[in-house]
């Protein structure tokens, strides 16, 4: 961790769909650079409730090629936007338990505000484009597609 | 007649329940409107009709909405059935 | 992890001071709540460099009770502002090398917007009103005290 | 002639370096101008003299001014100088 004699390190985009439980811990670690002075992170979690409807687990499905492709296409829009030096988008799939981590985003950047709203950007076109599927499981054992109020093409409906 | 040729079809979600299948092998014409490939998909699983409102084509793997855009396909395009998506 | 039945939580705010190594994951942890779909951090770390100068670490210290109070004060804002279920705003003390973690802030919200916000409005008030004092230690064995540019009564100067 | 009462000043960063110690009891007169009450302290360390354009006052834990704000302090209250801070 010296950081005076580093050889400074290429932006990194690391993006990753995994049945694993997520780490916040770990990929903010994978973000961390000498040069930069703030890590922002997003985490979205499994909540328990849907319009009064408890829920017991969400079961996350993805065009896996696509969706790096588009993620890809947000990490070099974000890079467009703001000074960021490293970004990582991970997602889970399957079943992900109540309280547990659906996706993990994390920005590195020299000063705070450029991270920040990097990480709010790609969060927000994440739910809009990248294909993603969630279904909700609800105790009473019924089950339902979601979509985001941001999918570009279904908004109105 | 415009030759035709075979391309992989990938149901996501719903339209993967509602078609009972999460890809298969078509044949369909080298030319095609979007909204003309669909009705071939929906001839093949007529549930599909209930989401038409509701989805978008991947065709090798960027969106293209369900109308009157000609598609120009290669043997093996993959074309993906996406319902409304819900990630994050 | 049942969600169903849980007791809901009440709302905490969670401040701490320490000597000790942050961890991202563990503060992430603290907020977490079933009733929640997002849990929005920022991680402030140690840069090396300023100004060209090669910055081997930094020492934080605090005016531990009022920077307490005022953090306590900053929590409140935020519950006025937002929507926001659980704060948790803790700064390391003393040595910090580069590369680590000074101070981690997470927020958790039922959904996205409101943690995100009051994430960046907590950093941002933290830096312009909370009574920490950062030294950097230059490569070159010289020293010098920080000043952020929130600082309320400063700023000017 | 104002009482007088005896209060707790703490130092820190750069205002400690400067005044030699973190802490200290001084006797006050328990009605004070704040700019009063730096001038008291710079008498007893010159070398804050250099800082007094940067620095503020918190008096029991709020912050003041060094301008004409009258102080009211009761025994054993805790004042301290507070350079420009830097935390996050």
């Amino acid at each position: 961790m010296k950081g005076v004699d580093d050889v400074e390190e290429k932006p990194k985009d690391i993006i990753r769909f995994t049945a694993e439980k997520l780490s916040v811990g770990e990929v903010s670690q994978l973000v961390v650079s000498p040069v930069c002075g703030a890590v922002s992170l997003f985490v979205g979690t499994t909540r328990n409730n849907f319009e009064g409807k408890n829920v017991i687990s969400l079961e996350y499905e993805a065009y896996v090629p696509m969706a790096e492709n588009e993620i890809r296409k947000i990490c070099s829009d974000i890079r467009q936007k703001w000074p960021v030096r490293h970004i990582a988008v991970f997602h889970r799939l399957g079943l992900v338990p109540v309280s547990e981590a659906s996706t993990v985003i994390a920005v590195s950047s020299a000063h705070r505000a450029a991270s920040l709203e990097a990480v709010s950007y790609a969060i927000d076109s994440l739910k809009a484009k990248v294909p993603i599927w969630k279904k909700e499981i609800y105790e009473e054992s019924t089950s339902s597609w979601k979509r985001n109020k941001e999918c570009f093409w279904a908004a109105g409906d | 007649m415009v030759p035709r040729c075979q391309i992989e079809v990938l149901y996501f979600a719903k339209s993967a329940e509602i078609a009972g299948v999460r890809s298969e092998t078509i044949s369909v014409p080298q030319e095609i409107k979007a909204s003309q490939l669909w009705k071939e998909l929906e001839t093949l699983h007529p549930g599909l009709a209930d989401v038409r409102n509701q989805v978008i084509f991947a065709v090798r793997q960027e969106y293209v909405e369900l109308g009157d855009q000609q598609l120009l396909l290669q043997p093996g395009d993959e074309v993906a059935v996406i319902p409304p998506i819900s990630g994050g």
